[in-house]
């Protein structure tokens, strides 16, 4: 009986000690709020040096963070007004191999668990429509995985033993755990052609995604240095560890803010919830001021902006989304903003580059779509564009020229 | 009947020593001393049996001896040998069994899955079903029990199939002290005499057995010695031979038993029928005829399954009747749920309190108002005003209201269970054993109420088990043998009209 | 004599054992049979090696997790932190075995040894601090989560290429994977019916107390239940490593612990414990893969697929309710023969006839045992 | 708020205790202890958390989980578990961004007809638990997945719509005040309910449900009728969740993921609050803090700068160890039977 209770004082005290640890001395410092924030950033510098090396090396990989910086700037090639069709310094792959007749399109699909998928499914099925009238696609196959990788695994093999796919387009839903099952698909000489989030190989005959995770997070990034003035305070939202592409923002993000006067109030993970990211914003800022916000995806950045209004602060400098919502509040409030894009329009591309391969036309063996954040000086040209588009629609969705347009997106 | 003498069980005693020797044994619950510096010896080959009012300590002690509980203070000398049994496996380790009165057994397993659960016998490791089959076969044809099968679900078995199961799982331990706790308390007349012979097999091979019983015949049809607790300590340890029962009961109580059936109060007259029932039946009755009158104690007899609990359930609506008419003061009704039974005034305390009868969690007030809350929930709180009242001319013992019924003994649990019916106040009462497993004080309130009930006017139907009590309390028995009517008897009758009518003997004809 | 007895006795008994699970193993031929046809009349085969190749490579992973499963419920006890284990576990297993396959057996058994551990502290939390399964194991969820999000930040390790083979090579045309659950199911059926330990389980979850009561270290016995659990988390861990090629702590988010007691309950295991099998877990996670692979094959909408799984896991377990009610029911009817034994505590309000003490009572003669003392 | 005060009855001292002992006593003491220290832990690293706006802000984001926690409190104390309040939660806020969509006129008659859905899966979630005799859990985690993926396959996997500004007023607005500057909706809708709910506990139909909980069949021969009540219980908590989705769209509006996880916080905080899984026992009061001390935590957290990804495993260790305490106080020896002595008799 005592013993549990020793016991259960311990764990308890031990959990709280495990939170106290982190901050240096947090008696001391409640009186000034800036000593706090000064503790914080000290620490949070002395945990990335210490512990997180590893884990930063893991994310960030310079040469391709340079990349893909430079890449922002690179003219693409193709048709300005079709940007789903343009490539950035394309390497073209002849596919004569892979010529054919038979027109049966397989999907394996991570999920359409959040707006932006949906968004972008909507737009590959028009997109698929489009070539069913014409003929050159006849069966259009998909699995959806739910964001369970072990079933896309099955998903993929089923579509291998199933033979009678003429080319796999795979949205991975996790990089590093598909690559085994992609090898295998590749190795059954079906043309794969793998989208989004990428895969350890390069077996497949085209990977199509926009410029990457590197660029939007520095996008954000690099608009909150030059918008703030040095020594600002800027919050963190990110919706969930371990995401690569998630992951690539938030590294590219760090490289610039340790390069800048911008203090990090922390990093929080939201897991995209709207309650759980105005929570979080409120309580900081209960504890102090926080002049931006840099966010990992758009979804929830209303309810960032909301926190402000309700506990009657100034706007932060914003880093969103090209998510609607968001872009609506933007343009209601002023608030000094910028939309970076994880080019949705990239959904038609592999429909696209299916037909082209089937047709034996060369693609590019990395399909690098262009990536432009939204800015305040075209943010109202797109507004007027997806006027009647519902809110959790992505502005770049790239979708107005397919037969579909607007009641798809509208009725989805 | 006395199938085993004092006289001869005794001498069989008096050759051997000390088996279990228990020297002031102590125990405390919360700081409240439940024994205090009990004494008990066994010899191997009697019958002992341990008497005493609920709360008297007998279920702590035989928990102590069980290593289900550990004394305070004390000592436990098994053979001469200190032992403090820490754990019940202990216990049957050193062969010392325990049947318990709340049945110890897994209704979804066999019967033998249940003998030898704990031990199953394996070979080479794995446990062998079909040697635990053949042992359990060989342990019941041991003691004539054939028609039992090893393989067959305990959950298809009656209450004494259970009962026997339990006590052929504690002599599989070889057992040579088994305890048993009411081991009649849920058992049929014919029932328990096969207990009674299985008990008499058992004492033959040296076993020496520990009995606590509420039923004083039994102690004296079986027993040896007796020891009588009262508060927790030690009153004393007697020969039955050399005792009477009323000396047994004024060692329990203090009391003597001349006044244990109250009298009818001044005035108490049987009126209209209140209650009457035409040709019902169910799956388990058929013709039941039946008239309850105010004012009046009608007494359902009869064997264990004759019958007795099916009607009150049927009249309850628990168990409806498919067949015939109930009437309620002349008005006829369906009876087709408890809630519209207790809208028709009629009220049905339970056989089994812990189950049927009470949420144990909650308080005192909250099981008394239970009825009102459930049937009529909009005038409960003025209705409720009365329960106060009710539960102190009840002489509940309790902390306040507020105490969970849990923490209640037996006796007093029972009163709240009267108390929310009384609430109500039922035209017609049907109390099922209203007295089982609760101590002489508070059978004797339960039987001056009932009393009281019928001086007010309300019809009572009671059913009971213990012939004493249909004797002393009933105006008309009504006996019962499966599932119909066998016949009705005026109050004051005798026990063995009863019996011939309950088990289909010619009345007169040779009773045992 | 007892050996005629046993013959007379031992065949209807037995049939009712295996009622539920026969049952069970109908409706999943009842599954495979209607999806078959539906799955024809719209042109394809439900039954062509490539489906049935899919169907148990997708059986599998939710297989060892459910085979865990099993033994918890069975205890009248549940564990919802399974899905962290065997996302704790893949990335130990892959970390640990860091691409080199003399490391294999060490992956392994550190796999084993983790999720031994948090199996062990479950069942001691349970059964030692007496806090509720739910509770415990959800908040033993949350702390492995705290741990993976905070050590791993993506998927880490790697699996060397002979144990990916687990992971996708196949005997015949059964994957390999799923020959070790049906091997390890195997095990857990032989596991249930000849220990002691898995008698003493049906014991600790039909009742504790009278587990307790006979000698059984009920603690123990929960204790092992949950490691067996974790462990058998492990294996799918070391299964979800040896597929993806690495550890990914992601796997948590896959919803594995409802799913597994999905599958245990479908397979007719009682969920208030003591009653069920693995025998019956096997046939439920056939089930739920045969639906997935027939959904699948149909193009079903995977948020449809959602609603009718939840729909069937209702119905099913509606079934087996109704099975029970409609079981004791016939039971308890008999004309007039008032033997039911209806008294005594713990008695079942609807306690079947006895037709044993029917035999007592034409044996023992009531011999007017009522006559005064 | 935060410390209920035993109700003065003025019917004497033993009443008193009794209530005392009811809100504070069992497994309740602990969650009232754990939320007292948890306030005592964020007062001390942010003195500002106990002025008003701050508070108010506190309870805005608590409110949904506390409404949560009441309803889930129902259907607990009764003996069963509801899984689907998540999953309803989400299910509503969706149905309510893409009926509304964005029209103020016609928030009304949506909030009524998210009441009836709210009120018609209660009704369905009961009747199979009760009537077809379906273990809650299994029942509600069906619904749990029926509701999930119809409430998806109707949106095509996002939410579409938006939300009036009528709609999000309970859960984001207030009415101005000097001292608290905005004393919010929420607040007075929270007060509400407990209010309502602590009156529902103490009438008829309270006492029976957690009789019902306690024991069934005891109840049913006292003429309840357990199908009903059980059934009720259910519908309670669906309608709860029903006014969680209004407080919880209201406060943050429409994300995709609104509602996930929340069936496990308001299990976990009606565990938290001393009320047992089985039925039968602990107070309303107690699980609405139970709900409290759980955002308390996640406060505290946060104040504590605690990195986000370390948090769950503290919030594990800390619920493990707060049910573990309260489970020893619980499994003290019973006191023992009062009337060891004799009984007065009477004739």
């Amino acid at each position: 009986m005592r013993k549990t209770r020793v016991l259960s004082v311990v764990a308890v005290a031990a959990a709280l000690a495990v939170g106290a640890c982190t901050t240096d001395d947090p008696a001391d410092s409640t009186d000034e709020v800036d000593q706090v924030v000064d503790d914080e950033a000290g620490d949070e510098a002395d945990s990335e040096e210490e512990a997180e090396e590893s884990d930063a090396d893991e994310w960030f990989v310079q040469s391709e963070y340079e990349r893909q910086l430079a890449q922002r700037d690179i003219e693409p090639e193709g048709p300005a007004d079709q940007p789903w069709l343009q490539a950035i310094e394309p390497e073209y792959v002849d596919t004569a191999e892979y010529a054919q007749d038979g027109n049966t399109l397989c999907f394996s699909n991570a999920s359409v668990s959040n707006p932006w998928r949906v968004t972008g499914w909507i737009t590959m099925q028009q997109q698929v429509q489009v070539y069913k009238d014409s003929g050159d696609i006849g069966e259009f196959r998909v699995s959806d995985a739910g964001d369970d990788d072990n079933k896309q695994i099955s998903d993929i093999q089923a579509f291998v033993d199933a033979g009678d796919c003429n080319a796999i387009i795979i949205s991975p839903s996790t990089t590093a755990t598909l690559t085994p099952a992609v090898e295998a698909a590749c190795e059954s000489g079906v043309p794969v052609i793998v989208f989004d989030r990428g895969v350890n190989t390069d077996c497949m005959v085209t990977f199509i995604h926009p410029i990457g995770g590197y660029a939007y997070g520095a996008d954000g990034a690099e608009f909150l240095v030059e918008n703030l003035e040095p020594g600002s305070t800027v919050l963190a939202l990110r919706i969930l560890p371990g995401v690569d592409v998630l992951e690539h923002r938030w590294a590219a993000a760090q490289e610039i803010f340790a390069d800048s006067d911008l203090e990090i109030l922390g990093d929080e993970f939201t897991e995209g919830d709207g309650a759980a990211i105005k929570d979080i914003v409120t309580q900081y800022l209960q504890r102090g001021d926080v002049d931006g916000i840099w966010m990992d995806a758009g979804d929830g950045a209303v309810a960032a902006v909301e926190a402000f209004e309700d506990t009657g602060n100034d706007y932060p400098v914003m880093v969103g989304e090209d998510e609607l919502s968001f872009m609506r509040k933007w343009q209601e409030t002023g608030m000094t903003a910028i939309a970076p894009v994880y080019s949705n329009f990239q959904w038609r591309t592999p429909i696209e580059a299916a037909v082209q391969i089937w047709n034996g036309e060369q693609v590019p063996s990395e399909w690098v779509l262009p990536q432009a954040p939204v800015t305040e000086a075209d943010r109202d040209e797109y507004l007027q564009r997806n006027a009647d588009m519902p809110s959790l629609h992505y502005a770049k969705f790239g979708g107005e020229n397919l037969p579909g347009y607007p009641e798809a997106w509208q009725d989805r | 009947m006395t199938a085993s003498t004092p006289e001869a069980a005794g001498g069989g005693a008096a050759v051997s020593t000390h088996l279990l020797r228990m020297r002031g044994i102590s125990k405390s619950f919360l700081g409240v001393r439940v024994l205090h510096g009990v004494d008990l010896d066994l010899r191997a080959g009697e019958v002992h049996a341990l008497v005493g009012e609920n709360g008297a300590g007998k279920s702590t002690l035989m928990k102590i001896l069980a290593g289900v509980h550990q004394a305070d203070s004390g000592t436990v000398e098994l053979d001469g040998a200190a032992v403090a049994f820490e754990h019940p496996l202990q216990a049957q380790q050193a062969r010392v069994s325990t049947v318990f009165q709340e049945f110890n057994l897994l209704p979804d397993r066999t019967v033998a899955e249940n003998v030898f659960l704990g031990r199953e016998p394996r070979t080479r490791g794995m446990v062998d079903a079909r040697r635990m089959n053949a042992d359990t076969a060989q342990l019941l044809a041991d003691l004539g029990l054939t028609w039992l099968t090893p393989q067959a679900p305990v959950r298809s078995l009656s209450v004494a199939g259970q009962q026997i199961v339990e006590i052929v799982k504690a002599l599989s331990y070889d057992a040579r002290i088994i305890s048993m706790d009411e081991p009649t308390a849920a058992l049929a007349d014919e029932e328990v005499d096969l207990l009674y012979r299985l008990i008499a097999r058992l004492r033959e091979r040296g076993v020496a057995i520990l009995y606590v019983s509420h039923r004083l015949k039994e102690i004296f049809d079986l027993c040896d010695r007796v020891t009588v607790l009262k508060d927790g300590a030690l009153v004393d340890t007697v020969d039955t031979a050399t005792l009477r029962p009323d000396e047994l009961v004024r060692m329990m109580v203090g009391r003597p038993i001349s006044s244990f059936f109250p009298d009818k109060l001044p005035g108490t007259a049987p009126g209209d029928v209140r209650l009457r029932v035409t040709g019902g039946g169910n799956d388990q009755l058929d013709g039941i005829d039946l008239e309850v009158r105010a004012g009046e104690i009608t007494c359902l007899a009869g064997l264990q399954g004759s019958g007795r609990t099916e009607i009150a359930h049927a009249l309850f609506g628990i168990a409806r009747f498919t067949r015939g008419t109930v009437q309620v003061d002349g008005r006829t009704v369906r009876l087709r749920s408890p809630r519209q039974a207790v809208r028709t005034g009629l009220a049905l305390v339970t056989e089994d309190r812990k189950a049927e009868g009470l949420a144990l969690n909650q308080s005192v007030a909250a099981n008394a108002r239970l009825v009102l809350d459930a049937v009529d929930p909009r005038r409960a709180a003025a209705r409720a005003r009365r329960i106060p009242g009710l539960l102190s001319s009840l002489d509940l013992v309790a902390r306040g209201p507020d105490q969970e019924v849990r923490f209640l003994s037996g006796g007093n649990q029972q009163k709240v269970v009267l108390a929310k019916w009384l609430a109500t106040e039922p035209s017609v009462i049907v109390l099922d054993e209203p007295t089982r497993g609760i101590d002489v004080g508070a059978k004797h309130r339960v039987y001056t109420l009932m009393r009281e009930l019928a001086a007010d006017g309300v019809a009572i139907l009671m059913v009971s088990s213990e012939l004493p009590e249909v004797i002393g309390m009933a105006d008309r028995v009504i006996v019962l043998r499966d599932g119909r009517i066998a016949g009705e008897l005026p109050g004051g009758t005798t026990e063995e009209a009863v019996m011939a009518l309950a088990t289909g003997q010619v009345p007169g004809g040779p009773m045992s | 004599m007892s050996t005629t007895v046993d013959t007379a006795t031992a065949m209807p008994s037995r049939r009712r054992r295996l009622g539920t699970t026969e049952l069970v193993y109908m409706a999943l031929l009842g599954v495979v049979v209607i999806g078959a046809v539906i799955v024809a009349i719209s042109g394809g085969n439900l039954l062509s090696t490539a489906n049935t190749v899919e169907m148990l490579s997708r059986s599998s992973l939710l297989g060892f997790v459910a085979l865990g499963q099993t033994f918890v419920i069975l205890c009248r006890s549940l564990d919802l932190s399974v899905g962290y284990v065997m996302a704790l576990s893949s990335l130990i297993g892959a970390t640990t075995m860091a691409g080199d396959p003399a490391r294999i057996p060490l992956g392994i058994a550190a796999v084993v040894l983790v999720a031994g551990g948090i199996g062990l502290a479950n069942g001691l939390i349970i059964a030692v601090l007496k806090v509720n399964p739910f509770i415990t194991t959800l908040g033993m969820g949350l702390i492995i989560k705290g741990y993976l999000d905070t050590r791993y930040k993506g998927p880490a390790g790697a699996v060397p290429e002979a144990f990916r083979q687990f992971g996708y090579t196949r005997i015949g045309f059964v994957p390999l994977s799923a020959a070790v659950m049906l091997l390890a199911m195997a095990a857990g059926i032989a596991y249930l019916r000849t220990s002691r330990t898995g008698y003493h389980m049906y014991a600790v979850g039909g009742s504790e107390d009278v587990a307790r009561l006979s000698g059984i270290r009920t603690g123990r016995v929960m204790i092992t239940a949950h490691v067996l659990c974790s462990i058998a988390a492990g294996v799918a861990g070391l299964l979800i490593a040896a597929r993806f090629g690495t550890g990914s702590a992601l796997v948590y988010s896959s919803g594995y612990e409802l799913d597994s007691i999905a599958a245990v309950v479908l397979g007719g295991t009682f969920l208030m414990g003591g009653r069920g099998g693995v025998a019956g877990t096997l046939a439920g996670v056939l089930i739920l893969a045969e639906l997935d692979t027939v959904f699948n094959v149909l193009q079903v909408d995977p948020f449809f697929k959602e609603v009718l799984r939840g729909v069937v896991i209702i119905a099913a377990v509606a079934i087996y309710a109704r099975r029970q009610v409609e079981r004791r029911a016939t039971r308890a009817r008999f004309g007039g023969d008032g033997d039911d034994g209806g008294t005594g505590p713990g008695r079942a309000p609807d306690r079947p006839p006895d037709s044993t003490a029917g035999g007592a009572d034409g044996d023992q003669v009531v011999a007017g045992h009522g006559g005064d003392r | 708020m935060t410390a209920p005060r035993p109700a003065h009855r003025s019917s004497g001292a033993s009443r008193v205790a009794g209530v005392a002992s009811a809100l504070f006593g069992g497994g309740s003491a602990t969650v009232f202890a754990l939320l007292i220290v948890i306030f005592a832990g964020i007062f001390a690293m942010n003195p500002s958390f106990m002025e008003p706006p701050s508070l108010m802000a506190f309870i805005k984001n608590a409110a949904p989980l506390v409404v949560l926690a009441i309803g889930q409190y129902f259907v607990i104390v009764a003996g069963e578990l509801d899984l689907s309040v998540g999953s309803l939660v989400g299910t509503q806020v969706v149905i309510a961004a893409a009926l509304i969509d964005g029209e103020e006129s016609r928030t009304g008659p949506v909030l009524l007809l998210m009441l009836v859905f709210g009120v018609l899966v209660g009704l369905v979630n009961g009747l199979i638990t009760t009537v077809l005799k379906v273990h809650s859990l299994i029942t509600t985690l069906g619904m749990m997945l029926v509701l999930y993926g119809a409430n998806r396959l109707w949106t095509g996997g996002a939410p579409t719509g938006a939300l009036s500004e009528a709609f999000r007023q309970p859960g984001r607005g207030g009415v101005e005040m000097p001292v608290v500057r905005l004393l919010p909706w929420s607040l007075l809708i929270l007060v509400a309910v407990v209010i309502a709910a602590v009156v529902v506990m103490r009438r008829p139909y309270g006492r029976v449900l957690i009789a019902v909980g306690d024991n069934e069949q005891a109840a049913a021969f006292s003429g309840v009728r357990v199908w009903q009540v059980r059934t009720a219980a259910f519908v309670l908590s669906s309608v709860m969740a029903t006014l969680a989705a209004v407080l919880i769209g209201g406060y943050a509006g429409v994300t995709a993921q609104v509602g996930e996880g929340l069936e496990f916080a308001a299990i976990t905080a009606v565990v938290l609050g001393g009320v047992v899984l089985g039925g039968g026992r602990g107070t309303v009061i107690a699980a609405m803090a139970g709900a409290l001390t759980v955002e308390a935590l996640f406060t505290l957290f946060n104040q504590l700068s605690l990195p986000s990804t370390i948090r769950p495993a503290a919030q594990g260790l800390i619920i493990i160890a707060a049910v573990a305490y309260a489970a020893r106080e619980r499994s003290q020896p019973a006191p023992p039977v009062d009337d060891a002595r004799p009984e007065p008799a009477r004739s």
